[in-house]
């Protein structure tokens, strides 16, 4: 392939168009909006225009309750909410010094890994929409389904959770919950091994995504990425391990990364991870303890002045709430650090001089949840 | 009945027959696709529209058939409303050649496999029409892509067909099913003995098919996820209508033709009973793996197809038209 | 290639000049000795990046002299000093603070000590006219998270941008600018991001009113 | 007696606007156009559990000139709101619109004094056929949704209404 950047500026002769894709295109994930300057199929330039989705969470972090607020870390990012309850609940807790019961702490493990593999479940099967393949969505939506049933059984929600309370979780988990995981558990590793058969190994997926997109750790470091787009480019940054939080140090599991850079590397980082989540769940329900689910909460929360950062391993990677307080009981200032903003902001550098398909499987290798991005 | 057999009635009937038969057929293949892409995902697809979803297309159409119809303001009026018309019609002119069965062809005509090859490539304009005359970007990307895919498997498709015309030294498809009579073993597809790359060529005129019909993997034309609906992003109602009929009418089209190169059309395998029951089984068969590959694999690159055809499937097909030219010459002289 | 938070405390203490110099006789050609020994690339603090009227300290000079005077007569440091936080109560290992016009140096140590940029936030003091900008940083290998911040007046309030350290800062400057009004001064494009494309409010700045 | 006799009792003969409707009612192609969290319910809608293709409307159609019914899926915020109002107009008639979520009928929980950006329900921005309250609604909420679409074309109710048990 002759590199398209070259070629594509003649002396007086301008024949880049502009394609405005989006804010409503199947590829868009939603409402992002890409303004690609495009030389016949080549992207010269593809600049995202994001905020079309912007819904103010930080403006109305500052208006209502520490409480309050915590309904909207579940719909930031809609896929992974419970990761998003965690880093508000836990930011507070860290601001009032609250204890939370272990029992507490395993349970938020346990439904936050179950969170990351629907999550990463429905990344998989749009992603696999976006490369043309359509019948993949319908199995993860499958076992996806299977997921959401035992998760909403507990959180009484398919989707925007609002589990985590501070000071634990809303509600203790019962024998069926517990049954129904563990077989879930069991009944998901062969489907993951179906998928892979049937889907990852598939050739003209490979050549789709093998040296696509590739990008750096550098890259990936003054960007400011992570989750799965540093570690599919070597990095093994995992919050889960750089600041570790919850019971996650006391769970064995591992940090899935690929060397490649490359959108296979962070697909493979992805289906890597899904196994990992079962791992933590597994060791999470065997040692779950007995005891409360919910410590013992000051009934007006008025965390001391100054400021409080909790950050987590969201299934995009490193979500980070930082809240200031001015010792009132409504936040004075509530910054919401998505990983998807980040990820995103690679997206004009590392596409230029891509073909359109591939900048498409390239952007839907990051992962993107728009509302994450606008928030 | 007299007038029936005089010419330009009959060739007049057949018409309207096959008219009928790729409306219809579209229709439900629609749904067969629908219904299959269903039983392939693990649900049970359209059903409730009369009974277990047969009356869906019947809905579909009316649908389509009374939905507003709009030319975009500052579209290429004429040729927007003339893209749909040159989309259907060549594929019409090529059923009307094809042999359902012994008796049952429109039009007999000596020259079939020609006849066929000069009109399958007009479709390909009326895309590019379409997306030209849209005033869309996606549009015009679409009908780019779809000129450069059509008329790089147009070639290894030929040099097959220019294969097959010299094993069987005929142009005429009612005489190369003829040929083929006596069992599957006498299928051109297993004449390994004439040449024994027979099989191989088989699978680039199919994968040469899927990518003329522009079907998945290679539906570059329509890519959803990247290019919206392609050139159809501006046909709304039955424009966009007979561009999906026209889309099953090549598919019928060129299982039609696999099934009359390589299958042995009507002859029944085992020699016994031909007809066109036989026909129609196997180019049913052969659509259905088209919407089976369809669901699936995912899409390929736009370079990847092209490099598939000009550096595999090229090659492979020159070498294949050597090969049994060769062999024809030395052995079977 | 992963600094210790002491190495790193060391370094900003002589950027914000709270820990003195080590002692070392001051040299004629200020930048050439006082660029290395803050361990930074003179061209750090170039006319682009500090072009706008620099607050409280340094303003008016020249970056040489400005680099000069920093390492010669620490400037009053303008809030407060380099903390080491404790991370299980306040999620930072390292809290900095800075004047604005050493923003961009202070960016310049994170780069080179292999830091990635996490976000940049405003926060809107009212009652103090000021407006605190937090950059926070992280780094991929090593545990260790840190936040800058420095303050500006209400009134005026720009920094310079990072952008050029940080390409990843771009984002995060226009989306502080959206909220906040705050001006990178340098930044390439500051036009509303987040807020529609003719949006000429700052919706989180405490006096805000739809 | 002749005056006695209604033929209509007899033979009923379907008049092409029932015909019609009826078709429309089976035909129901969306437009593919997620805002936010609803999508996800509304893909699950098109899963295998709820699945939505029984009723005819899995044809997600992305360009808006193919679709019939707009499904706003989510929160429409004021930069949004043009390029949604320009795929209403895009889509030809007959169209309909159905608004998922409490974000597309009210501004649902994004409504607070002086907030800036959401639109407080798309009814402001055109007429809407169906609300189907929740955030988000349940894929079955979607059906439920699409069927009372189909009962306000055709007049009748595919299935029986579900009471719950007292």
């Amino acid at each position: 392939m002759t590199s398209p950047a070259d070629s594509a500026v003649r002396p007086g002769v301008n024949e880049t168009f502009v394609l405005n894709l989006g804010p409503q295109h199947p590829a868009a994930h939603g409402v992002l909006r890409v303004k690609m300057t495009m030389d016949g199929e080549y992207v010269m330039r593809a600049e995202p225009v994001i905020g079309y989705i912007h819904r103010m969470h930080e403006k109305m972090g500052e208006n209502r309750t520490w409480a309050q607020f915590l309904p909207n870390t579940g719909r930031i990012d809609y896929l992974s909410a419970l990761h998003y309850n965690h880093a508000y609940v836990a930011a507070v807790e860290r601001a009032l010094k609250i204890e939370v019961p272990r029992r507490a702490e395993f349970l938020r493990v346990i439904t936050s890994e179950m969170n990351r593999i629907s999550s990463h479940l429905v990344w998989w099967s749009a992603y696999l929409i976006d490369l043309g393949g359509l019948t993949p969505l319908l199995y993860a939506f499958d076992d996806r389904e299977k997921l959401l049933d035992l998760l909403e059984a507990v959180t009484g929600s398919r989707l925007t959770y609002t589990y985590f309370r501070f000071g634990g979780v809303y509600n203790d988990v019962d024998e069926a919950f517990l049954r129904g995981t563990r077989q879930f558990v069991r009944e998901f590793r062969p489907r993951l091994k179906m998928y892979r058969d049937l889907v990852t190994d598939n050739i003209i997926l490979r050549k789709r995504l093998e040296n696509i997109g590739p990008i750096s750790a550098e890259q990936c470091r003054k960007y400011g990425a992570t989750g799965p787009v540093i570690r599919g480019s070597g990095v093994a940054y995992d919050v889960r391990r750089a600041e570790p939080y919850s019971v996650y140090p006391e769970l064995d599991f591992e940090i899935p990364t690929r060397p490649e850079g490359d959108s296979m590397a962070r697909y493979l980082v992805h289906m890597a991870e899904l196994e990992q989540s079962l791992r933590i769940i597994e060791q999470g329900l065997d040692r779950l303890p007995d005891g409360p689910v919910l410590g013992k909460v000051p009934r007006v929360l008025r965390p001391p002045a100054g400021d409080y950062c909790f950050a987590v391993e969201a299934a995009r990677g490193r979500f980070m709430v930082r809240l200031v307080s001015d010792g009132k009981d409504i936040p004075y200032r509530v910054k919401l650090r998505t990983p998807s903003f980040s990820n995103l902001s690679l997206f004009e550098e590392t596409s230029r001089g891509m073909i359109l398909p591939d900048a498409l499987a390239l952007m839907g290798s990051l992962d993107l949840v728009i509302p994450d991005i606008d928030r | 009945m007299n007038i029936l057999t005089h010419e330009p009635y009959r060739l007049l009937l057949a018409l309207v027959a096959l008219l009928a038969f790729v409306g219809v057929n579209a229709m439900y293949l629609v749904l067969a696709e629908r219904k299959g892409a269903g039983r392939f995902q693990r649900r049970p697809g359209p059903n409730e529209a009369g009974y277990g979803g047969w009356l869906q297309p019947v809905a579909d159409v009316a649908k389509l058939l009374s939905k507003q119809l709009l030319v975009p303001p500052g579209t290429d009026t004429i040729l927007f409303r003339l893209a749909p018309l040159i989309v259907l019609a060549p594929a019409m002119m090529c059923l009307a050649v094809v042999p359902f069965s012994d008796t049952l062809t429109a039009r007999d005509v000596n020259f079939g496999l020609l006849m066929v090859f000069s009109f399958g490539s007009i479709n390909v304009l009326a895309i590019m029409l379409s997306g030209w005359s849209s005033r869309n970007k996606y549009a015009i990307i679409s009908a780019a892509r779809v000129v450069s895919q059509n008329v790089a498997y147009e070639i290894p498709m030929l040099l097959v067909a220019i294969t097959l015309l010299m094993i069987t030294g005929t142009m005429d498809l009612n005489e190369i099913v003829r040929q083929q009579a006596g069992g599957f073993w006498h299928w051109n597809l297993f004449r390994v003995w004439v040449n024994p790359l027979m099989p191989v060529t088989f699978v680039i005129y199919f994968i040469c098919m899927l990518a003329e019909t522009n079907r998945a993997p290679f539906d570059m034309a329509e890519a959803e996820s990247e290019l919206v609906a392609g050139a159809f992003t501006e046909y709304a109602g039955m424009g966009f209508g007979v561009f999906f009929m026209a889309e099953y009418a090549n598919i019928v089209l060129g299982s039609s033709l696999a099934t009359v190169l390589f299958l042995g059309g009507w002859q029944s395998p085992f020699g016994v009973f031909s007809g066109v029951l036989w026909f129609l089984l196997k180019m049913y068969a052969l659509v259905f793996t088209v919407i089976w590959v369809r669901w699936t694999f995912p899409r390929t690159q736009f370079y990847g197809l092209l490099n598939l055809s000009w550096k595999i499937l090229i090659p492979i097909s020159l070498f294949t038209l050597l090969l049994s030219s060769a062999l024809l010459k030395l052995v079977h002289a | 290639m992963n600094p210790t938070l002491d190495q790193l405390c060391e370094q900003f203490g002589r950027l914000v000049g709270t820990v003195p110099v080590p002692s070392k006789p001051p040299v004629p050609t200020a930048s050439s000795s006082v660029g290395p020994a803050l361990g930074l690339p003179v061209a750090a603090s170039g006319e682009g990046r500090v072009a706008g009227p620099a607050s409280e300290s340094g303003a008016g000079l020249r970056p040489a002299d400005q680099a000069a005077k920093m390492a010669a007569h620490p400037p009053p440091a303008p809030t407060g000093p380099i903390q080491k936080t404790d991370h299980a109560a306040k999620g930072y290992d390292l809290d900095v603070t800075v004047a604005p016009t050493q923003i961009v140096m202070a960016a310049e140590i994170m780069d080179r000590a292999g830091f990635g940029l996490d976000a940049i936030t405003g926060v809107d003091w009212l009652a103090q006219e000021q407006m605190e900008v937090v950059y926070d940083y992280f780094h991929p290998t090593a545990p260790g998270r840190v936040a800058v911040r420095t303050r500006v007046p209400r009134a005026r309030p720009e920094v310079p941008t990072i952008a050029a350290v940080f390409p990843g800062a771009n984002w995060h400057e226009r989306e502080t600018h959206d909220f906040f009004g705050l001006v990178f001064a340098g930044h390439p494009d500051l036009s509303p991001f987040l807020l529609p494309e003719d949006a000429t409010f700052h919706p989180l700045r405490k006096d805000y009113q739809p | 007696m002749e005056a006695a006799l209604d033929t209509s009792q007899i033979v009923k003969f379907a008049k092409l606007d029932d015909l019609l409707a009826l078709s429309r009612a089976n035909s129901l192609w969306p437009l593919t156009f997620g805002l936010a969290c609803c999508a996800i319910e509304m893909m699950a809608a098109g899963g295998p559990r709820f699945d939505i293709s029984r009723f005819g409307a899995e044809v997600f159609r992305p360009s808006p000139r193919q679709a019939d019914v707009m499904i706003v899926a989510g929160t429409v915020n004021r930069k949004m709101a043009p390029a949604v109002k320009t795929l209403y107009d895009q889509m030809l008639e007959p169209k309909w619109v159905i608004a998922m979520g409490n974000c597309a009928i009210s501004g649902g929980p994004f409504v607070f004094p002086g907030q800036y950006a959401v639109v407080e329900g798309v009814d402001k921005l055109f007429p809407v056929d169906v609300f189907i309250p929740g955030c988000p609604p349940r894929p079955e909420a979607l059906l439920e949704g699409i069927m009372a679409l189909e009962e306000k074309l055709t007049g009748k109710r595919r299935w029986p209404v579900v009471k719950p048990p007292q």
